[in-house]
């Protein structure tokens, strides 16, 4: 039986049940979403994620037990929270996924390109190892206060440049993350738009996020949610774990910092 | 946290119970319950084509209390949920949701032995803004209760 | 990875309230995967819940059924402690189930 | 002038840190490359909260700019068909690395903006245009919703409103389609409340 295991299933359930947020809304799905109740199919996706932690996998057939998510090598309840953080040993800071790729080269002997190949799940896919690895991981902080670290001046540039990027106008539309992010009460169509630059919109965003979208029966982490936005926003490809995804993520979680973590989440 | 544990088994015990039932449940059920699906009406392609399957239009009863959003954040997962008020409808034997402009409009059927609720809650795709049916056939006869969810184009439209 | 699922049943005042997950893609052969090839149909025909090995309730479905679908159904009788099975079967021949004891 | 003159080099340094960042953290996809990431003057003097304080002669400037780049319909043809202009609204799509460059591009009006008053699916991080027709069509109100929709900067420095015409996102055909879309009596943006 593996270390963690009893508690993770209790965690599992508990944080299921008890912390099964839903965005703000403005009314119009209260009623569509009661309905959906909190039967969240992310829980079959948290068992994977643990199975793919414990399994041995790459070249050098090594499991994940060893890697250090910030609260040393093996220990990941709570330590989503507390991301994205500064790590010494590669004198960065990086989010869940860029440290999963670092344990992923270091330890199993996998290369980047093997990383980066298919990250997260395309149109017809039923979920990757990395998303299902982010839904375990996030479930393992779940009702856990979002704390990202922010004691290293690597940590407090990081959120500087998180939220100039937040700003920053390019692309044939002109669009930033403020053009949809900024205000109270927005909406595009009917998808409700919270306001990242307040705590409670930060907090909102960030704690449901990995989350089970019932559009494409997968659980999609933050990383993809900043890679998809982008694209909307008309512009290229963002890098999983690179310095600008980090950065915005930092400016998130510190924005957000003191509410509970609630995910997976259930979206639309 | 205490060791709650709700489901009153743990996942390894759970991921063996089930491969073990695996076996031994799935060869009887299979041949049984294959005979009495409805497969003309699962086939059926149109609203009319599909009440004609089941035994022909059904007429209107308060009996079905029939849940639907009305507006639905995503047509993939549209909860629904039938309840039947049995003062008002007796021997209900079978409970069908129906999607009028689905491909095929059948989704689901229940069949509910007499010792059992009338009831039925399930999640189900809608293609288009549009009418859902929940029928109850009782004594051979065919009710129905109507309802229409809106189906939004979630997200930034693009 | 073996087929799951997740099945939850609860005494109210006169009847039991069996909620189950079954973790499934239901693909209804009309989606088209990343590279425009058509993802076979597969979906679960017909799902039974049990109560002490007796059928409470059949249920047929189509490929209409949401993804990971959730089945909610209430049946009289049930004790604290007795047996609740659900077992399904897809159009692929596959076939998953799963049981726990009412509560 | 040493302030104004550090208020604009601190500028100009950060929008080259964050340009940089960017450019190591995005790679081509498809049609769409990192040339995208470079930013004109507008851009970069609008990358900003929409409550900092603006200098006003650069604005000015910008506006100027933008007025001046409008182009007018050929013999001043305002209004198409609405119609088509109710789908170049609806359609989100267009310019995005997953669409298909051969299709035409959608203006999204729909996901901003209120207009048919029965579509319930409207967003409203702009105004409400529902009966815009009201407006009447003279030359002044035409030339000035066409600008509006061409260049936005020509009126409101620093709008969150994409430049349709200036960036090449609709064509002039297109444009003509969303103004009858917006003027047209007959335009379900014109009849009654719901």
């Amino acid at each position: 039986m593996h270390k963690g295991f009893i508690r993770g299933i209790s965690v599992v359930l508990i944080g299921l049940w008890s912390a099964m947020l839903f965005s703000e809304t403005d009314g119009v799905f209260d009623e569509y979403r009661a309905m959906l109740g909190d039967d969240n199919p992310a829980i079959f996706v948290i068992f994977d994620g643990e199975e793919i932690w414990f399994t041995p996998a790459g070249p050098k057939s090594a499991s994940l037990e060893q890697c250090d998510l910030g609260l040393g090598p093996g220990v990941v309840e709570g330590a989503y929270a507390q991301l994205p953080r500064y790590f010494a040993d590669v004198d960065r800071v990086q989010d869940v996924e860029a440290r999963l790729e670092h344990c992923m080269t270091q330890l199993q002997g996998l290369t980047p390109a093997e990383v980066h190949g298919k990250p997260y799940s395309l149109r017809g896919d039923l979920g990757t190892e990395l998303e299902a690895l982010v839904a375990w991981i996030a479930d393992q902080s779940s009702g856990l206060a979002i704390a990202p670290m922010q004691a290293h001046a690597k940590e407090r540039a990081t959120y500087e440049l998180g939220e100039r990027l937040f700003y920053y106008r390019a692309g044939p539309h002109d669009f930033s993350c403020a053009t949809c992010h900024e205000q109270a009460g927005r909406r595009i169509r009917l998808q409700t738009l919270p306001n990242l630059t307040t705590h409670q919109g930060a907090a909102e965003a960030y704690s449901s996020w990995p989350a089970y979208r019932i559009s494409q029966g997968i659980v999609r982490t933050m990383g993809w949610r900043m890679r998809d936005c982008m694209r909307q926003q008309r512009m290229p490809e963002l890098i999983m774990g690179s310095e600008a995804t980090v950065a915005l993520q930092t400016y998130l979680a510190v924005n957000g910092a003191g509410a509970p973590m609630a995910a997976p989440g259930l979206k639309r | 946290m205490g060791n709650l544990d709700p489901l009153g088994l743990t996942r390894r015990s759970f991921v063996a119970v089930s491969s073990a039932l695996f076996v031994v449940a799935a060869l009887p059920q299979k041949i049984w319950a294959a005979a009495l699906r409805p497969e003309t009406a699962f086939q059926a392609t149109t609203l009319e084509a599909t009440f004609e399957a089941l035994g022909g239009a059904p007429t209107v009863s308060d009996g079905i209390v029939f849940s639907t959003p009305d507006i639905a954040e995503n047509g993939a997962v549209v909860p629904v949920r039938i309840e039947i008020d049995t003062s008002v409808l007796s021997d209900v034997s079978k409970i069908y949701v129906i999607v009028e402009k689905n491909p095929n409009p059948l989704a689901a059927v229940f069949q509910v032995p007499p010792n059992t609720q009338p009831y039925a809650e399930t999640r189900v795709k809608v293609a288009q803004t549009g009418n859902l049916y929940a029928v109850a056939e009782a004594n051979g006869q065919l009710y129905m209760m109507q309802r229409e969810t809106k189906v939004t184009l979630g997200g930034c439209g693009g | 990875m073996a087929s799951r699922i997740r099945i939850r049943a609860q005494l109210k005042d006169d009847y039991c309230e069996v909620k189950a997950l079954m973790r499934h893609p239901m693909e209804t052969g009309m989606r088209k995967d990343q590279s425009g090839a058509a993802i076979p149909a597969n979906f679960i025909e017909d799902v039974q819940v049990l109560h002490n090995d007796v059928v409470v309730v059949q249920a047929y479905w189509g490929a209409a059924v949401s993804a990971n679908p959730f089945l909610g159904v209430r049946f009289k009788g049930g004790a604290q402690g007795d047996i609740v099975k659900v077992v399904w079967r897809d159009n692929q021949g596959d076939s998953g189930s799963g049981e726990t004891t009412i509560r | 002038m040493q302030l104004l003159a550090f208020i604009l080099f601190s500028n100009a340094v950060y929008a080259d840190e964050a340009y940089n960042v960017l450019l190591d953290s995005m790679k081509d996809k498809n049609f769409v490359t990192v040339e995208r990431l470079e930013q004109d003057e507008l851009q970069e003097f609008c990358s900003q909260p929409r409550s900092a304080s603006v200098d006003q002669a650069r604005a000015a400037k910008l506006r100027e700019a933008a007025l001046k780049g409008v182009l007018i319909p050929k013999d001043e043809r305002y209004l198409g068909d609405w119609q088509l202009g109710e789908k170049v609204a609806s359609n989100g799509r267009g310019l995005q690395y997953s669409d298909d460059p051969e299709q035409e591009n959608g203006g999204n009006c729909y996901a901003c903006h209120q207009l048919d008053p029965n579509e319930v699916a409207y967003g409203n991080l702009g105004p409400s245009l529902s009966g815009y027709g009201a407006r009447g069509q003279s030359a002044a109100m035409l030339q000035y919703t066409w600008t509006k929709l061409w260049n936005t900067h020509a009126y409101n420095v620093c709008s969150h409103m994409p430049r349709f015409g200036a960036a090449g996102i609709l064509t002039e055909k297109q444009l003509q389609d969303v103004m009858a879309f917006l003027f047209d009596p007959n335009s379900p943006v014109n009849r009654s409340q719901p």
